[in-house]
C-alpha cells in the first residue's frame, strides 16, 4: 500500500464523515484498484448523495470498469446537481461519441466549453469529434467498436404532445441535464432552437429552485416570461423535468398558463408510461 | 479541493457548488494557505496567497490610516474573470479568501454564498484545535543539508 | 507561524530577509532563484520601484523536498529596506518563522545596520513576538569589498549580534554564504518546529 | 423624492408587496431598495439577478428579444422582475395573496423610467 493511500485510509477511518473518500477512491482508481475504489466511492456516496464530486468520481470508476451505462447514470446525476460540471459533460460526451452519436457528443462538449472556456482539453476534444463527424469512417481508436449504449434519458419514439392533445410546436420537455425529451421549438427565422433552449433550461430550473428556497418562497411552481413578441411559461411537471410552453404575445399570459398546466399533466402521465 | 483541516471542507464545498467560483484560496492573514480549490501547482498557490495577503494587509493599513473601518471586500473586475479578496474572522483567527470567478456567476452570488460559508466555518470549527507535534527524526539536519545541497546544486 | 498539514504531511515555513536598504536581501533571493531547478521553485515575485528598490516585498516559494517524511516548503520574503517603508515591513514580518538579518559590512553603513536592527526588534515587539524565541541568524554581506571599507565578522558580531546567534560572512552577488545562511536558519526553524512550539 | 425612489414607493404600496428594489442584473448587487423587515435585499438582488440573466440567455437562444417582465411563482410567494435600461432590473417580493396584476403595471411603468 502506498503512503498516500495509507494516510487517506487512516484519515477516513478516523473521520468517516470527512470528504477524504474522494481523494482515496481517486488514488485507488488511478492505481487500477477499481474494486476498492468502487467500494470507497459507494460508501461516500451513501453519506453524501447530494455531492456532485462523488457522482463524478463514481462515473469515472464505472467507466474504467467498463460499465458505461452505469457511468452515464452517474454523470447524469452529477450534472443534475451541478449542470455546469465540465468533467461530467466531457464524460457524457465521451460515452455518446463511443456510441456513435456524434451530434450529442458535440452538444455536450459545447456546453462544457461554455462552462469553462479556458480548458484546452475541451477544445481539443471538440476539434477531434468534429473532425470525426465529417469523416465517413468510424473513429479508428474506438475499434473494436463497442456496443452502442442507450442513454437512459433518450427520447421515447413518440411524444406526449403528438397525440392531438397539444400542439407539438412551442412545447418543450427537457430532462434535468438540459437534454430534450420531447417537443419542438422554432426560432423566428424558422430554424430549430429546441436543443439550444433545452441546454439552458436545466440551469434555469435549478436557479429558480434555489431562489425560492433561499428567499423563503417555498418550492417553485412556474416562471412566466414576457418578451416582446412571445409569452413563455416554465413549469416542472416532475422534479426531474422542465416544461416550456411558448406562444405568440397575442395570447394572454394567463391562457398560456392554462396550456402549460394541461401540457404538464400530459407530460406527467407520458413520463410515467415511458419511465 | 484540498484543505488543511477536514472541517473546512464541507463549507468550502458548498460555497464552490453554489457560487460557481473557478478558484478559491483560503489563507491566514500572514499568507499561509489553509485550503484551496482549482489551482494547479502548489508553488503558484503560495505566490497567489502571498500577494493576496499583501494586498489585504496593505488595504487594511490604508483604511486605518484614513481613520475608517476595515474594507469588507476588494473586487477586481476583469473582462473574462474577476477576483474578490476578503478578510474574515474565524474561530482560528483572521483568514483571507481569494476567489476568482467568471461571467457564469456574479459578484452578488459570490458574496452571498461567501457570507454563508463564513458562517458555516464559524460553527464547523472544532473548539480545541488538534495540535500534534510533528516528529522530525533526530537526524533531520542531514536530510535538510542534503535537500538544500540538491536544491542549490552544491 | 509554520503551517503543518499532518494529513498530507506537509510543512510550510515563512522566512523573512530583513536589513537596511541595499544590504543585499533581494540579491540573496535572486541568487537562490537562479540556482534552484525550475521544478522546485515558484515564480519569484518582486514588487519593486522603477529604480529596482523593493517597494513591498520579494517573494520566492521553494520546494525543499522531504524532511523526516514531511514534504517541506519554504516561503522566502524580503522587506523593503528604506526607513519610510516601515508599514509594509511590519506586514511582511507578520507570522514569520525565522529572520535572516542581512547587514551591510561597509563601515559607513554601520548606523543603518543598527537602526534597521532596532526597527526589527520594535516591529517584532509590536506583534507580540518574543525576540529571544524567534529563530534568527545574521548575514554580513559584501565581505568581498576591500578590507579598508568593511568591518570583519567579529567586528560586526560585536556591533550587532548581542545574543550571539549564528552569523555568516557573505558575498551574496556571487553566492558566497547564501547557502550557509539559508541552511543555518532552516535548521533553527525546523528544530523549533520539532520541539512543537510553533505549530499553527 | 427622486424618480427612482418614487417608483419603488408606488410598487411597495401595492397590497401584498413586501419589498421592491433595483438591482444590477449583471453583478447581482442592490442599487436602491425599499423593503419590509425580514426581506433580504442583497439575497434577492443576487439570486433574482442571476435568474433574470439566465432567462435572458435562454430567450436569446430561442431567438427572442430580452424579457420585459418575469414572474417566478413559489408556493409561498413570488418574485416579480421588470428589466430596464443599462442592465438595471426592478424586483419585487410579493406574498401569495398579492395583486400581481397591479404590481406588474406599476413595475412596468417604473422600469421604463430606470436608467
Amino acid at each position: 500500500m502506498s503512503d498516500d493511500i495509507r494516510t487517506l485510509t487512516t484519515r477516513l477511518a478516523e473521520e468517516p464523515s470527512s470528504l477524504a473518500f474522494l481523494e482515496l477512491a481517486e488514488s485507488l482508481r488511478q492505481r487500477g484498484k477499481l474494486d476498492a475504489a468502487y467500494k470507497v466511492a459507494r460508501g461516500g456516496l451513501g453519506r453524501y448523495p447530494g455531492l456532485a464530486d462523488a457522482h463524478d468520481l463514481m462515473a469515472r470508476i464505472l467507466s474504467d470498469r467498463g460499465d458505461l451505462a452505469g457511468a452515464f447514470d452517474a454523470w447524469s446525476d452529477a450534472l443534475r446537481l451541478d449542470p455546469l460540471r465540465t468533467g461530467a459533460l466531457k464524460g457524457i460526451a465521451f460515452l455518446y461519441f463511443r456510441a456513435g452519436d456524434v451530434a450529442a457528443a458535440i452538444a455536450h462538449l459545447e456546453r462544457a466549453s461554455e462552462a469553462d472556456p479556458d480548458d484546452p482539453s475541451i477544445h481539443q476534444a471538440l476539434a477531434r469529434v468534429r473532425r470525426e463527424s465529417t469523416a465517413a469512417a468510424p473513429p479508428p481508436d474506438t475499434a473494436p467498436a463497442p456496443a452502442p449504449i442507450s442513454p437512459p434519458a433518450a427520447p421515447a419514439p413518440d411524444s406526449p404532445f403528438t397525440a392531438g392533445v397539444e400542439d407539438e410546436r412551442g412545447v418543450l420537455l427537457v430532462d434535468a441535464n438540459g437534454m430534450r425529451l420531447a417537443g419542438e421549438l422554432s426560432a423566428d427565422d424558422g430554424s430549430e432552437a429546441g436543443d439550444r433552449v433545452a441546454a439552458q433550461l436545466a440551469g434555469v430550473s435549478r436557479e429558480a429552485a434555489r431562489a425560492t428556497r433561499l428567499l423563503g418562497l417555498g418550492t417553485w411552481q412556474s416562471i412566466a416570461v414576457e418578451s416582446p413578441g412571445a409569452h413563455l411559461i416554465l413549469t416542472a411537471p416532475t422534479s426531474e423535468t422542465v416544461l416550456l410552453v411558448t406562444r405568440d404575445a397575442s395570447f394572454p399570459m394567463a391562457r398560456v398558463g392554462l396550456i402549460a398546466d394541461r401540457a404538464a399533466r400530459t407530460a406527467r402521465s407520458w413520463l410515467e408510461q415511458v419511465g | 479541493m484540498r484543505a488543511l483541516e477536514p472541517w473546512v471542507e464541507a463549507p468550502l464545498q458548498s460555497f464552490l457548488a453554489e457560487s460557481s467560483a473557478r478558484l478559491t484560496l483560503l489563507m491566514t492573514s500572514s499568507g499561509q494557505v489553509v485550503a484551496q480549490h482549482g489551482f494547479g501547482r502548489s508553488l503558484d498557490i503560495m505566490t497567489a496567497a502571498a500577494l493576496g495577503a499583501g494586498i489585504v494587509a496593505s488595504t487594511e493599513e490604508l483604511a486605518r490610516l484614513m481613520g475608517g473601518s476595515r474594507f469588507e471586500a476588494l473586487m477586481h473586475q476583469g473582462s473574462r474573470q474577476s477576483c474578490m479578496l476578503s478578510a474574515f474572522s474565524t474561530p482560528r483567527g483572521r483568514w483571507i479568501a481569494l476567489v476568482v470567478f467568471g461571467p457564469e456567476t456574479s459578484v452578488g452570488i459570490v458574496r452571498l454564498f461567501f457570507d454563508a460559508m463564513v458562517q458555516q466555518l464559524a460553527t464547523a470549527a472544532p473548539r480545541e484545535p488538534v495540535r500534534p507535534t510533528p516528529l522530525l527524526a533526530e537526524d533531520f539536519e542531514h536530510e535538510l543539508d542534503a535537500s538544500l545541497k540538491a536544491l542549490l546544486g552544491r | 507561524m509554520s503551517l503543518v498539514n499532518f494529513t498530507a504531511r506537509e510543512i510550510t515555513c515563512k522566512i523573512v530577509y530583513y536589513g537596511p536598504g541595499r544590504s543585499g536581501k533581494t540579491t540573496n533571493l535572486q541568487y537562490i532563484y537562479g540556482r534552484v531547478p525550475e521544478s522546485r521553485r515558484g515564480r519569484m515575485v518582486s514588487l519593486a520601484t522603477q529604480t529596482d528598490r523593493t517597494l513591498f516585498f520579494d517573494f520566492l516559494p521553494l520546494e525543499l523536498g522531504s524532511i523526516s517524511g514531511f514534504s517541506t516548503r519554504f516561503q522566502l520574503y524580503t522587506v523593503p529596506g528604506q526607513s519610510y517603508y516601515n508599514a509594509t515591513r511590519k506586514l511582511v514580518l507578520q507570522g514569520a518563522d525565522g529572520v535572516v538579518f542581512v547587514a551591510d559590512s561597509q563601515a559607513r553603513r554601520f548606523d543603518d545596520n543598527l537602526e534597521s536592527l532596532q526597527n526589527l526588534q520594535d516591529n517584532l515587539l509590536a506583534q507580540g513576538v518574543d525576540v529571544r524565541q524567534l529563530p534568527a541568524v545574521f548575514q554580513y554581506n559584501k565581505q568581498d569589498l576591500p578590507s579598508d571599507l568593511i568591518l570583519t565578522q567579529s567586528e560586526m558580531d560585536d556591533a550587532l549580534n548581542f545574543r550571539s546567534v549564528q552569523s555568516f560572512e557573505a558575498d551574496a552577488l556571487h553566492g558566497h554564504g547564501v547557502f550557509e545562511t539559508l541552511r543555518g536558519l532552516s535548521e533553527l526553524v525546523l528544530k523549533r518546529l520539532a520541539a512543537g512550539t510553533a505549530v499553527a | 423624492m427622486s424618480k427612482v425612489t418614487a417608483g419603488l414607493d408606488r410598487v411597495t404600496r401595492v397590497p401584498g408587496v413586501r419589498g421592491a428594489l433595483i438591482a444590477n442584473s449583471a453583478d447581482g448587487l442592490v442599487v436602491a431598495e425599499q423593503l419590509m423587515d425580514g426581506v433580504d435585499g442583497r439575497a434577492v438582488a443576487a439570486l433574482a439577478g442571476s435568474l433574470i440573466a439566465r432567462l435572458a440567455r435562454t430567450a436569446h437562444s430561442a431567438g427572442l428579444r430580452p424579457p420585459v417582465f418575469v414572474h417566478l411563482r413559489g408556493d409561498e410567494g413570488s418574485i416579480l422582475a421588470a428589466p430596464g435600461a443599462d442592465g438595471l432590473v426592478l424586483l419585487a417580493v410579493v406574498g401569495r395573496e398579492a395583486n400581481v396584476g397591479l404590481a406588474r403595471l406599476e413595475m412596468l411603468a417604473a422600469a421604463g423610467r430606470l436608467a
